[in-house]
């Protein structure tokens, strides 16, 4: 019945490949968009897990990033702006068995979505949500969102923006999320990481996707783009290890806490013992939550796995429910119910 | 005849018998009166009676004890006859405070009773309901037969030696009025010894207390010199069965739940609680060893999305709300229209617009459903008649929403979803099964292929091959892609449409009574069918003639409705809104339809609509007169 | 006669005079066609030929490159008369690829002329189109007039010697098209080189890249032989007055800031960016010097409360938003009915239901705008009937929202939005000021007492002693306080249908043509006007006569409107929905009026409504043969 | 202009009292509802800050707690179930000169409304936020809300919830909250000061009242009904003051950080200096996350300013921005505009 086991459980079918999980659509992203990277990562890894596509549902609101499901050879419902977790929510619900995916963007799921965003966070439904981050509306062409950097200009800011991005990590650890990563869609392979780790994740795993969009928003990736960049202006956090980065192997970074807040330091300076261990499964968010706020210029951005815990899910405790209750009364007997506690007859 | 419930006991004075009575219990808030008027309307109808119900709680949030916004009322008619309102006029009033008293005698009949709790009626609860001093003597009472009783000190004279507390035993008292009307309508007490056994059963205090409470209201109509005879009313002739009472909401949320069984389904029911259509949800969240899903939603938007994912998913997917739900769900019905998905949604109107009067009722939400979305978005709409037609509307929108993969909207309104009646208990074993068919043939499945009904197929995720892509985006007919071909795109809005108005109801569209020719129709839906069917027979007894055609279906109107209508020299539409359906057959059968239109929160009178009519009749005389 | 604008070389070919052409520009999304087009239809519009134009860009997303998805498109028709419609039939047809040949011959008027980009005719491109390899030699362009310029190298060798890359070299060639097309029609090209040297005025090589391709395409036609002459369309009659090019979403918001500066008001907007409606939020988020508060909210319901929030604030508030926007903007709107307070709304339309077309225009969100709240909730809604008209209907529904305190919808389309014509720019100092009175003396203030017209006074927070509560709950007659009686309720219902019923416009309600009295009357409402008003005079070139009338207010209909079509025996609504208008006025009227209706994301077709109008006379004649 | 100089300014008239802030409406809550504590506290703030009622605005949505503007003298609107933030920001970017508060209910602010209470605090705006928190619905007569405790038993859950309940303080720290305090009914003194502090931010002043329900909810309240539940179960912040709690006077506890994480300890076992001091208006929301998510019974939930810091207000920036754009394109010239860049002229 979860998801995790359906994607491990190996078919009797023919093992299928990325291109067995492409619709025969062609995928109708700019040329250079990061969407494309995403969807090549995520068929790629529902391949490698051995996952049936008939028992796959990707969901998605409206944006380029929601075109998705068009591409995948699943099943899909491209549903209306903001409104694929709540879709995804009753289809969930009343399939357990499927292995439901949310495909959003940046306003889908953060301006008109935001609250069943954190609604169906909150509630650990056990499905995966990709939020491709472009810091823009792309479908409408332009338009600030709100993780647009503060100033920005935009079609509908052409002076600046003045309002003040929102961190997707933090809102979702704010509303208390059992898995949330971070990634690139630059960086194939840890986006493929972090996708597989999704699909393992029971509950709601939540994976922002910094990605960018070429044609209305070239600034905002910048400091992401190439290799280099990312080892100067990211930190990628795994389990139980140090954080560092730097993109010179002879001054590499680290980082270190100080009065419970996180502080640049140079390795050469500091032994590795000082160091913030990363600690994906601690109890409490507030970890994670600190390593959501480290934002450049003054500290790298972290990506991997911020937060990774179990809680019971929405579906498992709707089923479970559902069985106890059926135990505690016995099923359902429909005549009973209409004749109800209290009736009378009329006799002829 | 009546096979259970016993008659109450005390043979001791006369009766008379009466045809009908209509009861109102008024009191404060928190003086139990919903409870009490539930009560006594389950004894009469267990003791054979029809009944209707209307409880009546004004404000919103528990309003300032003793003062005239705080009243809660409670109103029945019971009789040996066939009933379809709750009463325009009351027999019998029931007050248990001065506020009670002074907002209720606006509705009762000029030779009426009144039953007022004495010890009430104290110079400090005078003042909060601006009465006199001298209310109960003096001019405003007269004419009125007046019962003065001292319920307060009663009940705590039955409670005395049992220990309860001033405060418990005073919560007692609307055990007495209860008692002491079951016996002046010699009402048996039996269910509601029952009640309070479950009610209190881990309070044995509170199960003696109360059952001594009722027992003395009792006793005291029959010992004490105050009433001097009593009154029986008749069992009403009602076709053999197993009865119960039931309300418009419990109704619906059983229809549900019918309709998912006889389709082999299980039910999914997504909602935000929302007066007055909460109790659905409440109903249905007990039902959990049926496998129904219930999800509490975040808001309307959300209950709706995960209707339609669960419409997807295979479910039997349903929603309920009112008007200001249905307000934010409307785009996400326009997906279902466009996805073509089968879902039921339940709109239980209240007062608006806006947030209106939210404990009010009102039929004003049948533009919203019919019209109240972009672009061409056709979705079928039903309205039930009675609380216990509730249930059928609902099982039949079931039926249709699975028969066409179409939405389809039951229109309930408040006074339907809590007033009760009498509902004969369907024997389930004989109810037609939902046909189901999943397809599962990749060689043949086109996820937008119609049949002669023009439905398309409800193949469901999980099934091998039959992968496919919905979404708002205009289909391509047939294999159900994105299209933005301009002729495709005609072609698919007139498709959805004709879908929806081909529809076929496996009940009646509408309900009529009188002959099929005349010199006038009065046309209804909705809540208002009882009150329209007792005027007019109100009528008939006048020896005025006139028929009733009462729908069932609003979108599409029933096929044969133009017919039906052109045989009447006049039309009159009674409606609780400003002409909503009214606008609907003028502009679809181009008849000069009249409207009686009453919009104030509350069922409609018989007595108004029978003056309407009579007025219609008049009006046409007169005009041929003129005309001559 | 011409003041600015001056008129382009080429002096030596010779000249065939025409009236009217319509011209499309057709290419891959990249190739930018909307911005050809646009430039083109300045050069002709500030030549003084009359224009309407049409941006056709089919998908959401850019589609594949070359593929037919993937063509974007740009007509227009420009002429030396009145020109209502970007012209049904292309005359000219200039097509950068394969695909966008494809896509665009079936509009082709038989004897058309062509010129295409043959550099991309190649094997890969046609491949993509699925195009036969000698596409450009057979069957498929016989009868065309073919016009084959290697436009992609002659752009790379106007700019050889700039050093300019080889991609930005080919992102030019559509200034080689345009420069050849303005030859063709000795159109001006200064205007479009003041708009190259402002758009890149970062990039001086741009500025010389672009301005040499555009001389080299001018230069083409004139020296290539391929060319043996050139076409004049002399200035169309016009009043005299200073012009610009406007489309409806340009001119929306300068209606809406107009409007707030005869208000003596500042302009809020607050919007959640949509397509076709981001325009007017980009457009007012450049006049902050204005004072003008834009606040792009998180979604249409914000966007809503908000600009409810200014209205009560006292700014002169408005929104702006498309069909699936205006679903949830309706709990809101509601809101708005119930406080009064004067909200402005604008509703351009897109092809429906769901997300449907989003791109393709559409008529179908009458019946939303009017009847898409639930309970009785009413609000006026006006429709512009051209872009610049857009102008009009802003400013006269911010009047009304203001005199009457209501909410007020405007209906735009994508059709109106995004097309352009030429637009005689008013005299801003003639224009009525807005009458706004805030109240001031607590003495007499009441929140709900209303005035001959029935509006309720604007008392804004900040002026002392004025205090009073707004809300969604019924409101008690003239106090304002929360009201559960039910006779007040159905006054105040009453009181808001009245209100709205009795809405006066300044401009007119409707626009007229052709004798008031005869065999058939054409209705329409908003952006078909022009399509319309071409028919019947096209028509009556034909000598038949028909009248038009075009409803400017749809809620409340013209006082006159019923008189008015009594006096035709027929009449035919012609809509871009399934009949929606065509309800209300059988519903209203009782006319039994015919329809003519297209929906297929397309501005209809002169041709189409010509051909419906003379069906109709025809079925008349044949009606009333039958009848004798 | 801004809220905060109106509400210290004195103006000429007469001071007001708190009953010059009640309007002529009898409050309508049950006996014993919370909500009529925090009206009180609220006019005590005001009039005791000499804030002129002409100038407030109280918004709210629907429910029990949103009943509020009707009871006070001020301006006031009653607006639709979860929407007052939006009415309130176009209110208050038209007005800034006025002082506009939002009160509402754990199901008007969390539920339906969450999407626009994380927007109004993302973008900073200056409005001072009551959230009175019941875990219930009242109004709608007691289903569970977003904040009820998992397993709850209510109408809509007679089963008991399987959802898990929101942190209020977490979510508006997610979504970039300058301002977050938390209070308690029940102990009026804290939360007119708390109420008082509001009224002091420049920005989104977001308070969460612990407010008790005893038509529908008894329970939920049981930890801080009474001085002595609450001096054990809760933990008061102080700006620069150790963390110490607890209701026997001999046995003293503080909060102390281990590994970035907090530890209950026995004042009698620790010296003070080893306990965390609270800092309010440290730059990073870490400290005051970490705070928010200490809950009963493991931890004594904090109350008071969780955190307070500085950043420019919405609307501020709203009418810099215009008068920037003033100065630099100059007035608005509104024939210049209707004319367009690009006119021509016929003549007669
Ligand atoms: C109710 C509604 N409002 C607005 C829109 C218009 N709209 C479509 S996508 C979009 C924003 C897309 O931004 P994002 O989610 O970041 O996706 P991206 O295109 O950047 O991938 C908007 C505003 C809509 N389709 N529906
Ligand atoms: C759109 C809409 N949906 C639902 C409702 C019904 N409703 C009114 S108040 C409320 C919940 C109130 O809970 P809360 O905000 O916690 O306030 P409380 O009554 O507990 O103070 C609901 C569901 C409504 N008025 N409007
Ligand atoms: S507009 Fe941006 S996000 Fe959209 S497809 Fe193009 S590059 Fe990608
Ligand atoms: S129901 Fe609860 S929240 Fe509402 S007024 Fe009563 S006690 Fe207060
Ligand atoms: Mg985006
Ligand atoms: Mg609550």
């Amino acid at each position: 019945m979860s998801s995790t086991e359906s994607c491990v459980m190996m078919d009797e079918s023919p093992k299928l490949t990325p291109k067995d999980f492409a619709s025969s659509q062609q995928a109708r992203w700019c040329p250079g968009c990061g969407d494309h990277s995403v969807w090549v990562q995520v068929r790629k890894v529902l391949a490698d897990a051995g996952v049936r596509p008939e028992r796959t549902v990707f969901v998605s609101g409206i944006g380029c990033s929601s075109r998705f499901p068009y591409y995948m050879n699943t099943y899909g419902f491209h549903t209306l702006h903001g409104r694929a977790p709540t879709v995804a929510s009753g289809l969930k619900l009343a399939r357990p068995d499927l292995d439901v995916w949310i495909v959003t963007g940046d306003g889908d799921a953060l301006s008109i979505g935001g609250n069943h965003l954190i609604h169906v966070i909150r509630r650990n439904l056990d499905v995966n949500i990709l939020l491709l981050n472009n810091r823009i509306y792309g479908l409408t062409k332009g338009q600030y969102s709100p993780t647009s950097e503060h100033g920005k200009r935009t079609k509908s800011s052409p002076a600046g923006t003045i309002e003040w991005p929102i961190t997707p990590a933090a809102l979702a650890l704010g509303a208390g999320a059992t898995f949330v990563a971070r990634t690139v869609d630059m960086d194939v392979q840890h986006l493929g990481a972090m996708v597989e780790r999704a699909t393992k994740h029971r509950g709601t795993a939540f994976i922002e996707v910094y990605q960018s969009c070429p044609t209305f928003n070239t600034e905002s990736h910048e400091a992401v783009t190439d290799k280099k960049a990312r080892s100067e202006n990211l930190v990628y956090l795994e389990h139980g290890r140090p954080l560092t980065f730097g993109g010179d192997p002879a001054d590499l970074k680290g980082i270190r806490l100080r009065n419970y807040a996180p502080e640049v330091v140079r390795l050469a300076d500091v032994p590795t013992d000082d160091l913030l261990v990363h600690d994906e499964s601690v109890a409490s968010p507030a970890l994670a939550f600190m390593l959501s706020q480290m934002s450049n210029p003054d500290f790298p951005e972290p990506v991997g796995v911020l937060r990774a815990v179990e809680r019971p899910t929405l579906d498992d405790e709707t089923y479970q429910q559902i069985e106890r209750e059926t135990g505690r009364q016995g099923p359902g007997d429909m005549q009973a119910v209409l004749t109800g506690p209290e009736s009378w007859q009329i006799t002829g | 005849m009546i096979t259970s419930g016993n008659n109450g006991g005390g043979q001791g004075k006369p009766r008379t018998p009466l045809q009908t009575v209509t009861i109102r219990f008024a009191g404060d808030s928190g003086d139990g009166m919903q409870l009490t008027g539930g009560q006594f309307s389950d004894a009469c109808a267990i003791a054979g009676n029809d009944i209707a119900t209307l409880p009546d709680f004004p404000s919103e949030i528990r309003a300032p004890v003793g003062t005239v916004a705080g009243v809660s009322g409670f109103q029945l008619q019971f009789a040996s006859r066939d009933v379809q309102t709750p009463g325009d006029e009351i027999d019998v009033l029931v007050a248990m405070n001065p506020a009670a008293l002074k907002v209720s005698l606006a509705r009762l009949k000029p030779d009426g009773l009144i039953i007022v709790n004495e010890d009430s009626f104290n110079a400090k609860e005078l003042a909060k309901a601006d009465l006199p001093a001298d209310c109960l003597d003096g001019a405003l009472l007269k004419g009125y037969t007046l019962y003065r009783v001292p319920m307060t000190r009663l009940t705590q004279q039955a409670v005395a030696d049992l220990g309860v507390g001033a405060k418990e035993a005073d919560r007692c008292k609307n055990m007495f009025a209860l008692g002491l009307v079951c016996w002046l309508f010699d009402r048996p007490t039996a269910s509601t010894e029952q009640f309070i056994r479950s009610k209190f059963a881990k309070k044995p205090q509170l199960v003696e207390a109360n059952l001594k409470v009722l027992g003395a209201g009792h006793q005291y109509g029959e010992s004490a010199e105050l009433f001097t005879h009593r009154y029986t009313i008749d069992q009403a002739p009602q076709s053999p069965g197993t009865y119960r009472k039931i309300t418009g909401n419990q109704a619906a949320a059983l229809g549900l739940v019918a309709a998912a069984q006889l389709a082999g389904k299980k039910l999914f029911y997504g909602s935000y609680p929302i007066t007055p259509a909460s109790e659905i949800l409440h109903e249905l969240s007990r039902l959990k060893n049926f496998g129904v899903v219930t999800f509490q939603a975040e808001d309307e938007i959300a209950a709706m999305g995960a209707t339609v994912g669960a419409a997807f998913g295979g479910h039997l997917a349903a929603t309920g709300t009112s008007g200001p739900g249905m307000a934010l769900k409307s785009e996400m019905i326009g997906l279902a229209v466009m996805a073509e998905l089968p879902v039921v949604i339940v709109n239980v109107q209240r007062g608006g617009p806006s947030t209106g009067l939210p404990t009010k009722t009102e039929q004003s939400d049948l533009h919203q459903a019919i019209f109240g979305r972009h672009g061409e978005s056709p979705v079928v709409v039903l309205a039930a008649a009675s609380p216990g037609d509730c249930f059928e509307a609902t099982l039949e929108a079931a039926r249709i929403a699975i028969r066409y993969m179409v939405p389809v909207v039951v229109l309930s309104d408040s006074y339907l979803a809590q007033g009760a009646e009498p509902w004969r208990v369907p024997d389930f074993s004989t109810l037609a099964p939902i046909p189901v068919t999943h397809p599962t043939d990749p060689a043949t499945f086109k996820p937008y292929q119609r049949n002669e009904e023009l439905a398309r197929p409800w193949a469901i995720p999980g099934t091998p091959g039959l992968m496919h892509r919905l979404g708002g985006l205009e289909k391509q007919d047939v294999t159900g892609q994105v299209s933005h071909d301009p002729a495709n795109h005609e072609k698919m809005v007139r498709l959805r449409a004709a879908k929806v108005a081909g529809v076929k109801l496996q009940g009646p569209g509408l309900l009529w009574s009188g002959p099929d020719r005349g010199e006038l129709l009065v046309v209804g839906w909705g809540g208002t069918c009882g009150a329209i069917r007792t005027a007019v027979s109100r009528l008939a007894d006048e020896g005025v003639t006139v028929s009733h055609c009462h729908l069932r279906a609003i979108n599409p109107l029933p096929a044969d409705l133009g017919e039906r209508l052109k045989r009447f020299d006049r039309v009159l539409v009674v409606e609780g809104n400003l002409g909503q359906l009214r606008g609907l057959l003028r502009d679809r059968y181009l008849v000069d339809a009249a409207g009686f239109n009453r919009i104030q929160g509350q069922p409609l009178a018989v007595g108004d609509i029978a003056r309407a009519i009579r007025e219609t009749l008049k009006l046409r005389l007169t005009a041929e007169g003129a005309n001559k």
